[in-house]
């Protein structure tokens, strides 16, 4: 059992064009920024990503939309982002809108095996446009599918080398249910640690999640709104 | 005279009970939390995931890993928990939540919100708006009774793209408490200085309006 | 906010006869003692108890079970209990029997407002009689329904007076799930600590779910099958 | 002759690769973890809540928190980690272990298994088996090819109630092991001492047997 690869360009090798992505994070917290860069670098284009938000300008998934490798982002809320407008706008670049906790669920169903399951989100909206209505104790649900990506790129505080990830605060947000889903699971942590090092009962991601793991470096961890007393 | 945003979220903050878990919407909602009564305790969640939001931080001590759902640097109090977006969710979704309070561009006399989308300009995205309009035990919105040109907010049918349909439960406007019933809106309270005439022409949607309306008192 | 209770006799109050009850704990691991005690004692009957085992004999819910308590058993198996048996083959006892991965996940979805999912679960076995069958991925599944119980009484190691809860190593297993899907949620501890104790990374159960909490006494802790090197 | 339990559980481990995640039944099952091989490394999960099973505790340092699905007392490697019974299924149903071991009373040729309920005597309930063969990559079960009184087991439909259908790779039996294929059942290798003849004579359901078969090697 090898997972340990040396960096983020090795984390990314095989990812390749047209492919299906979920990056973790919530703006810009908890975002896997090492393999960000490594994806800009690498090129590759025609990404769908499944992500909560689609960074700012200039950092997170912003990056690759300035270079124009994503043709399609899946989220709930892409509101900070002139270049991402721009492109919508101009019909370059689509857009599937997912209520946030219908988005986090798909994810969860897709890593357990659930391909389809039932919510009351977005019913009697436009999010409701061409989905199964049911109801269930006198309340009408959607029908929502299970999603899973080719590769899911997490960022986790802490790792070790089986893969066994903990998160910090609320830099957790989308990172624990992504790293189910992905066929593929890669993650990077600020700090990576030898095996047996962390106490098994605080583990949030099960090592079994987890393909490839390496250490980051050079953490920015951008705040997007400093607020303070 | 109106309301002012800070009133409105004062006149919200009379609606919490001790114990109560809430969740604050951005904006007026978020002005909540510094009119919790004497007495009342209540744990903040936020939904990407913790509950216990505590103040901002001071200077100095924001942490890029500690935020809320409008991703402003927060603390947390203690008693507070981490969890991840799926388990923040199910907690709203699962009616754990005892009362949201979200802001709106309308809502209809049947209890249906917009709040998400205009359409024509930028689309943002709904965020877990959706997700908690559709759970929430009880949704109070905080908002503007009439926009700016003077047309009512508070409509028979929303115009706007819906957040939710049919789940609104209380109103507090500029002007007026205001209750969603099963036979439209009934008003409660109106702002100190406003007179029900004034409301009654300020809202497009049915308007009940029975026996003594008192003044909000601050 | 007050949820902390004196012992387990204030913590059933309200639990009266025909309830259903969940009851966390796998085998004899993880069991609310003091709860099934105390409801023991109160004489409280025709109780239907979601559990994933039934006790044995003479711990556990087996002592519910010799009081006749129990009217009906929602269990994945319920092998290791002679007084089970009679009463089960005398007629005096119903048992829905649920494949264990359904069960958990239909207590979860219970506690997170999702009324039906579908897994491939029993597929083709008696467990399919009488429910839904839908296709996914040329797979069939069976619908299954979210469930809530009037009363979840989970076991944890730790708790603060805020209800959070911290479960240790297998003696989590179905606490966590019920946890979430009681109307009222009790929760028994080994060890209460004041809020603000606990690392909020950490929390298995966020005190969101718990309405009552007790430090509970006289942890007997039975091992089911000892088994050494 | 016959492969003994241990021989069978040695022979099974052999289907083992470097990275695994195996999830072991109780009887047999269990056993293979014994014979892992050289150079492999297998992690072993635990459906009530835990990866990285190791082995039974030292004498006086049984744990009541810490059991394995067979309710035995057991201790946790390095590298291990506990987890809710929703979570250990949720990678079971999830497709994320890679290879499931059980027993059986019958398996058809068509991989259907029966293991769980023989009617008439106690029904003691499924457990996690049905979770498990539905959603495993890769399902080896490890069995007696006959009853005591010589009746295959290996047949063209289960005459007992089904955990699942259409599921089983490969078995792993006394006599023989065997792959399902979707012409039935396909002979690949023989128990020392055992020959081709008593293997078809043993085995009820649709048996391909082509070319030369090998002898198992212990």
């Amino acid at each position: 059992m090898n997972k340990v690869v040396k960096d983020a360009r090795e984390a990314i090798e095989g990812i390749t064009d047209g492919m299906t992505l979920m990056v973790g994070g919530f703006g810009l917290s908890g975002i896997p920024e090492n393999c960000i860069a490594a994806l800009v670098e690498s090129g590759v284009k025609d990404l769908t990503c499944v992500s909560n938000n689609a960074g700012v300008d200039d950092f997170g998934l912003g990056l690759l939309l300035q270079k124009r490798q994503i043709k399609k982002m899946i989220s709930s809320y892409v509101g900070e982002n002139a270049e991402f407008e721009r492109q919508l706008l101009a019909g370059e670049l689509e857009v599937d809108l997912i209520p946030q906790g219908t988005l986090a669920e798909r994810c969860r169903a897709g890593g357990a095996g659930i391909p389809a399951f039932y919510v009351p989100a977005g019913y009697g909206t436009e999010v409701a446009e061409g989905k199964e209505v049911r109801e269930f104790n006198g309340k009408p649900h959607l029908l929502e599918f299970g999603m899973v990506a080719d590769f899911a790129i997490v960022k986790a505080w802490k790792g070790d080398t089986h893969g066994n990830l903990i998160y910090r605060n609320t830099a957790n947000n989308f990172n624990e249910a992504m790293a189910t889903a992905g066929k593929i699971t890669i993650a990077e942590v600020e700090e990576l640690v030898p095996f047996g090092t962390l106490d098994p009962n605080q583990i949030h991601t099960p090592g079994i999640y987890v393909k490839r793991i390496f250490q980051g470096s050079n953490y920015e961890k951008r705040i997007e709104r400093l607020t303070e007393r | 005279m109106a309301l002012t945003k800070e009133q409105i979220a004062q006149r919200i903050a009379r609606e919490l009970k001790d114990g109560y878990y809430v969740n604050l919407g951005i904006g007026i909602p978020t002005l909540v939390a510094n009119y919790i009564p004497e007495g009342v305790e209540v744990t903040l969640q936020s939904e990407n995931g913790m509950l216990g939001i505590g103040p901002f931080p001071l200077k100095g001590e924001a942490d890029p890993d500690l935020i809320n759902a409008g991703k402003q640097t927060v603390t947390i109090l203690p008693g507070g928990s981490f969890f991840d977006s799926t388990l923040s969710f199910a907690m709203i979704r699962g009616g754990h939540v005892d009362l949201t309070v979200l802001g709106a561009f309308e809502v209809s006399d049947k209890g249906d919100i917009a709040s998400w989308k205009i359409p024509g300009k930028m689309v943002k995205g709904m965020g877990g708006a959706m997700d908690l309009v559709a759970a929430a035990k009880n949704i109070v919105v905080a908002m503007q009774h009439t926009s700016k040109d003077g047309q009512s907010k508070l409509l028979k049918e929303c115009t706007l793209p819906l957040t939710g349909v049919a789940c609104v439960k209380k109103i507090v406007s500029d002007l007026a408490v205001i209750d969603v019933t099963d036979q439209g809106f009934r008003l409660l309270e109106r702002a100190p200085g406003v007179s029900v005439e004034d409301i009654i022409k300020a809202t497009e949607g049915r308007l009940i309006v029975e026996g003594e309306i008192p003044e909000m008192q601050f």
